[in-house]
């Protein structure tokens, strides 16, 4: 990996970023037209060709909107939540690779803002701190119900949390390290089976714990069948109700940011981030495989909102606790115990 | 001056500011949010000292499990609940701000005068790296040397959990009829649990009536509008 | 003038004192039990800077216990005071003589 | 031959089958009719009256015992009256003097399938014994009715108005005597050009 | 703490005197110092499928007692149709539940028949079943789209609009009118079939089979779906009967009483079809239920279409005199014009007498009880209609459920406020 001069690094942080938020922008078109499709109606088309321009159209409506602070509410607290759940859910792009060591204009640049070699865990760290954007958000609002639905969507988050860590162990141990970069370098092997090769990916490997890491990733993000915070708003009003204009487009944008974050972790974990056909010749043929990937995983998340009905949030924690860590543990026994036969140490 | 000075300066000039801060602030959940800016920080000294894993341990153990608690057991009870904000008497703080300056100058003493203890143990810098990183170090030693301590953690967390859940258990009024999911069964729960209200039924009808049929759910068809006119004929 | 353990210890003991501080005067228990918790972070902080000055790594599992232990330790003391004040009695510390419910 | 026939028909006036087939409930002799014939059996001088009328039953009865023989007809075995389609009032002051409200219900028995109307007059004030031990349907019926025209239902358990607020201080709507418009005179918006009392455009009566 | 006493419990002949207790007496305070959260699900309430409040007192997240309060869409249709002629009241019957509006002016307009003993022809009765049982398609399309959006699935609403629109372009063809029909006359139609309406009817029986397989594919076998209903909002046949519920809500709980078999009116009787009962009575059972009349009424559509098809028998009962004479007779022949003048101005003056006619309504049996003094105006004219007394059920229903289930239980009930409100 070797160290590389700061000016570097700080570019290619640069160019990252600038990708991700406008994949953010354009992840709400992409979602509006695609649920739009599944709806059978056409989505967004008045704002630019095809509704390219809805995502710039719904930041000027939304910068345009009064920003209202409830008299009830705790001043700083409320200016300040929604940031804590954005920039944490940036933060966490710092550690995902888009690509190993490669040669441009001659100097070597990774591409990866840096490698810490507790990468899986320093993104889980992010997402545990992103939850007292919910926390203080609910609580800042001033009204008891939106600080109840705030604690629901909390404990929600830090369930699924906790399965999210318990389905990556398995990675662990099967590559003993846990920075994204050695373990998606590790999904670049092949695998021989007689004629043809396939790269070892994860998700062959660890299918258990990939369905886990997907059902605890959309539980992560509150999307799909387990919006509650959303569904909360019409009952107890969810933490998001005294929210307008920005703070809300915050929040809003959080979350789908945290949607591509949890996206591009799987890809790298289970679907061997940037390995693909042609991906060791050109690095720009990685990205683009990786880009590939974090587009099926959005569809995938769109397809759940489209068509799965919500669940019941005591459903939902019984689901977390009783059937899926379960699993996650018995995920772990089994994947170390292969790992016990092939060191050869059990046979 | 090297640029670690200032960026260990700076980390824990943060960390005392927002530590002052928990036990200044008069709100609870101000004095929750400065302990989450100090604990942060804290991190920032681990990785500094080259114990990532512990960094991000403390962020995710500390911050995001145990503070959160704290957090919404401060939410949960009703602020009219949560006694005036008092710091001592003038007196007893005065006094305290002392104490506390002379522990700290005895404490600074020490430091100073120690001798500085020389490498005896095996994981220097580079050895560490060898290994393939902190976490793999920590995880070779803990599970050699101190499996034992490891095994009385887990049942320490177990003990705690249980009890927790045992203390904290509101006691029911009305007997909720929920339905726990299980993914396993691929037409939703099989078994259910008698899920009619609990309290006594209107027309006391017996309560096995109550609980739903298993499996497979169908519809009875009839054209005759003279059958199934009583209760209880298409539940057969 | 470089970076020694002198000054990772001084700055733990500046916590711990501040910790020690709030425990004693405040009276809301949840400001308590957050003094308790910076203290054990500032332990800690001394815990990982003599493991980074010998070189061992000792100190750094310890402290990983002792996060596993203050963990337990807190979640059984939050589900007390959720207890108690399910009964109407707040988390005060003077108030709090008996646990009888 | 003829005489013996007529004779033996008029005297033994026993139904030939076993009294409950259905065609008895639509006979016009109301005498045949199996609930005519059991309220006059048990209860004979609350049994006020029976009317026939497009292929309907109305029966009149005494309104203190209108639960008892609503129980009475529900618990029957036979009978087994034990649907309530309807509850609900008129106020016959411009049809009659005598007592103002008739206090109808629809009845049914979902196994003989046969549809019934239990009515029973009461006066403004007078207070009629309410369904809601028979049926739990009746609770929001009478609340309506209590609501609409004012008729206390005893033994209810919450009677207060449904449909209205429950401030509403202008009496009880659906009462002959109330004006369709209301009590309350809308102000007029354009007052220059009233001179006197317009009539309201859309009843085009003034009423 | 001894479980608390069902407010709604009905006693046997026996007990005289009446126990049960509605209201949590000490609001704030209950017997275990436990505070009670009252939480209001206002009247502008994305699921109250209208204006509607539901007051919930509830223990965390269990609710103790529900009470919903309604009235917000009074607006006195019953009063004000005592100062309107028996045809004036057509059209406020089509404000009582907009979502089915030719089932409620089917509803007056056979009580106004049987009032005046009035029969119409064979051609008008297979049509106005015809109309009866697309609009039941219709309301129970929307009531499929809401209840499945209140729960989360979000596209099924999308789905199911897209087949009404097909219905509500027949409506449109057979009376101009998309919502608000008002197609059915006292003694039948008074105009001519328009042509391109039966080939629009077929396409939608044609359509209709594989877009029904579309939304149970969708939700029947969906684990999550069944979670969210089954076990839920469960109520006993007995209790059923005892709340006067009809319609999907008694034979969800398993118990037969379907007008068009009980009692058949216009050509029911004739016509072939099944009634499906519920086995359990819960959320999942009433869904069955509905799903399975929609089958139901696209086999009476179809029977009916292929039977009236080619048939050009007349449409009005003219030989009566309530009836208004033929159109193009009024504008021809002084008599019919001087007839028609009088019929519209003073209205026929019915019979003496009180009847009560009660239809199969998609939400329940909607029955109209007509007190006529002899007059052209009715006495008295009661509207019972079937959302008012199912919703009656409600607070029974939510005792001991789960606060996200409101939704569900709001749902399942399938009211539309404008009937509940009258």
């Amino acid at each position: 990996m070797g160290d590389q001069p700061i000016w570097i690094t700080f570019i290619v942080t640069f160019a990252i970023m600038t990708v991700l938020l406008l994949s953010m922008a354009y992840t709400t078109w992409y979602e509006r037209k695609v649920l739009a499709r599944f709806q059978d109606r056409l989505g967004p088309t008045r704002t630019g060709k095809a509704g390219l321009m809805q995502p710039l159209a719904d930041a000027v409506k939304l910068m345009g909107k009064e920003d209202l602070v409830p008299d009830a509410a705790d001043r700083n607290v409320f200016l300040f939540a929604p940031l804590i759940t954005f920039t944490t859910a940036l933060l966490s792009a710092a550690v995902i690779p888009w690509g190993g060591t490669v040669q441009i204009f001659g100097t070597d640049v990774n591409l990866y803002p840096t490698d810490i070699n507790v990468g899986a865990l320093f993104i889980l760290a992010t997402g545990s701190i992103g939850v007292y954007g919910i926390i203080l958000g609910g609580w800042s609002s001033g009204n008891r119900y939106s600080l109840l639905g705030a604690i629901r969507s909390a404990a929600q988050v830090i369930s699924y949390e906790l399965i999210l860590g318990f389905s990556l162990v398995g990675i662990f141990i099967i590559t003993g390290t846990m920075s994204l970069t050695d373990i998606m370098f590790k999904q670049h092997e092949m695998l021989s089976f007689g004629p043809f090769e396939i790269s070892n990916w994860f998700v062959l490997t660890q299918p258990l714990g990939f369905v886990l890491f997907v059902i605890a990733a959309v539980a992560e993000t509150n999307r799909a069948p387990f919006d509650l915070p959303e569904a909360e708003s019409e009952l107890v009003a969810g933490f998001m109700t005294e929210y307008s204009a920005m703070r809300f487009a915050l929040y809003f944008l959080g979350e789908y940011i945290s949607m591509i974050i949890m996206s591009l972790f799987a890809a790298t974990l289970f679907l061997g981030g940037t390995s693909g056909p042609g991906a060791d010749k050109f690095w720009g043929l990685g990205i683009m495989w990786l880009v590939l990937k974090v587009m099926a995983f959005l569809f995938f998340y769109i397809w759940l909102r489209a068509t799965l009905p919500r669940f019941r949030f005591d459903q939902l924690m019984g689901l977390a606790w009783k059937v899926l860590l379960p699993l996650a543990i018995l995920n772990i026994v089994v994947t170390a115990f292969f790992r016990l036969i092939g060191n050869g140490q059990v046979f | 001056m090297s640029w670690e000075l200032v960026f260990f300066a700076v980390f824990s000039a943060a960390m005392l500011l927002c530590g002052l801060g928990v036990v200044a602030f008069e709100n609870p959940v101000h004095s929750a949010v400065a302990l989450v800016g100090s604990f942060i920080n804290v991190a920032a000294l681990f990785v500094m000292l080259g114990a990532e894993f512990l960094g991000v341990l403390q962020i995710i153990v500390y911050t995001g499990a145990v503070l959160v608690l704290v957090l919404f057991t401060i939410m949960l009870i009703d602020p009219t609940k949560l006694p005036e904000f008092y710091v001592g008497a003038p007196l007893q703080r005065f006094a305290s701000v002392v104490v506390g300056a002379i522990l700290l100058a005895e404490i600074g003493v020490a430091i100073i005068t120690r001798t500085a203890l020389e490498q005896i143990g095996p994981h220097t810098e580079a050895m560490v790296q060898q290994m393939g990183g902190n976490v793999q170090a920590i995880g070779q030693v803990m599970l050699s040397e101190y499996a034992l301590a490891f095994e009385i953690a887990s049942l320490v967390l177990t003990v705690g959990v249980v009890g927790a859940v045992v203390i904290g258990l509101p006691n029911r009024m009305v007997e909720p009829n929920t339905v726990t999911m299980s993914l396993g069964h691929t037409r939703g729960s099989s078994d259910m649990l008698a899920a009619g209200p609990k309290f006594e039924s209107p027309m006391n009808i017996p309560a096995e009536r109550y609980t739903a049929p298993v499996g497979e759910r169908t519809v009875v068809m009839t054209k005759d509008p003279d059958a199934y006119t009583h209760p209880g004929e298409t539940s057969k | 003038m470089d970076l020694t353990t002198n000054h990772f210890l001084f700055v733990s003991a500046a916590l711990f004192v501040i910790g020690m501080m709030g425990v004693l005067t405040r009276r809301n228990i949840l400001i308590i039990f957050m003094c308790v918790e910076m203290m054990v972070a500032a332990v800690g902080i001394t815990l990982v800077a003599f493991s980074h000055e010998t070189a061992t790594i000792n100190g750094q599992v310890f402290f990983l216990f002792a996060l596993a232990v203050a963990a337990a330790e807190s979640a059984v003391g939050l589900a007390i005071v959720v207890a108690l004040s399910r009964q109407g009695r707040a988390p005060d510390v003077e108030e709090m003589q008996t646990l009888k419910n | 031959m003829t005489d013996g026939e007529n004779q033996t028909t008029q005297q033994t006036l026993v139904p030939t089958g076993t009294g409950w087939e259905r065609e008895l409930y639509f006979d016009d002799d109301l005498s045949k009719h199996p609930v005519v014939r059991e309220l006059r059996a048990v209860f004979p001088d609350d049994f006020l009256d029976a009317v026939r009328f497009r292929n309907e039953t109305t029966i009149y009865v005494n309104p203190a015992k209108f639960r008892e023989i609503a129980f009475y007809m529900r618990d029957h075995e036979k009978l087994q009256v034990n649907f309530l389609s309807d509850l609900t009032a008129v106020d016959m002051l411009n049809l009659r003097t005598a007592p103002r409200f008739d206090v109808t219900a629809q009845i049914y028995s979902i196994p003989n399938r046969i549809r019934l109307r239990m009515k029973a007059s009461i006066d403004d004030g007078m207070s009629i014994p309410s369904l809601v031990p028979v049926f739990n349907g009746a609770n929001w019926m009478e609340r309506e009715c209590f609501d609409m025209f004012g008729i206390f239902f005893e033994g209810h358990p919450n009677l207060r108005r449904i449909l209205l607020q429950d401030d509403w201080d202008e009496g009880h709507p659906l009462r002959k005597d109330y004006p369709t418009r209301g009590w309350k005179d809308y102000p007029v918006y354009n007052k220059e050009r009233t001179i006197r009392r317009t009539k309201t455009r859309w009843t085009g009566r003034g009423v | 703490m001894e479980p608390v006493k069902t407010p709604f419990n009905v006693m046997d002949s026996t007990q005289t005197e009446y126990s049960g207790t509605l209201m949590v007496e000490d609001e704030h305070e209950l017997a275990s110092g436990e505070r009670v959260m009252t939480l209001n699900m206002g009247p502008q309430h994305p699921s109250t499928h209208g204006v509607m409040r539901v007051l919930l007192k509830l223990d965390g997240e269990t609710v103790i007692e529900c009470d919903p309060m309604i009235g917000y869409l009074h607006r006195g249709t019953e009063k004000l149709s005592e100062t309107k002629r028996y045809a004036q009241i057509v059209p406020w019957t089509d404000r009582l539940d907009y979502t089915a509006a030719p089932q409620n002016n089917l509803g007056y307009v056979l009580a106004v028949e049987k009032l005046l003993g009035l029969n119409a022809p064979e051609r008008a009765q297979y049509w106005r079943v015809i109309m009866v049982e697309l609009s039941r398609i219709a309301s129970h399309l929307v009531w499929l789209g809401t209840h499945a959006l209140d729960i989360g699935a979000l596209s099924m609403s999308l789905y199911t609009f897209r087949e009404r629109e097909m219905i509500m372009d027949i409506f449109e063809t057979f009376c101009g009118a998309r919502l608000t029909t008002n197609m059915m006359e006292i003694g039948g139609f008074s105009r001519q079939l328009p042509d391109g309406l039966i080939p629009q009817i077929r396409n939608f029986l044609r359509v209709f089979p594989s877009k029904l397989k579309e939304y149970t594919d969708l939700l029947s076998a969906n684990p999550i779906w069944l979670a969210r209903t089954k076990g839920v909002g469960v109520i006993t046949p007995e209790a059923a009967i005892s709340y006067s519920l009809t319609g999907a809500c008694l034979r969800g709980s398993g118990i037969n009483y379907d007008v068009r078999k009980a009692d058949p009116y216009l050509v029911y009787d004739q016509l072939d079809f099944e009634v499906p009962l519920g086995q359990f009575g819960d959320v999942f059972d009433r869904y069955l239920v509905r799903v399975e009349e929609l089958r139901q009424a696209h086999k009476i559509v179809t029977q009916a279409l292929n039977y009236i098809e080619n048939d050009d028998r007349p449409m009005m009962a003219y030989e009566s005199a309530y009836v208004m004479p033929p159109h193009m007779g009024t504008m021809t022949t002084a008599e019919d014009m001087q007839r028609h003048f009088v019929w519209v101005i003073k209205g026929f003056s019915a019979p003496v007498g009180e009847v009560y006619h009660a239809i199969e309504h998609g939400k329940g049996e909607f029955g109209i009880h007509i007190v006529s003094d002899g007059g052209s105006m009715p006495y008295r004219l009661r509207l019972r209609t079937p959302d008012y007394v199912n919703l009656g059920v409600l607070p029974h229903m939510a005792q001991g459920a789960m606060l996200a289930d409101m939704v569900a239980l709001i749902g399942t009930i399938d009211i539309v406020l404008g009937s509940v409100d009258r």
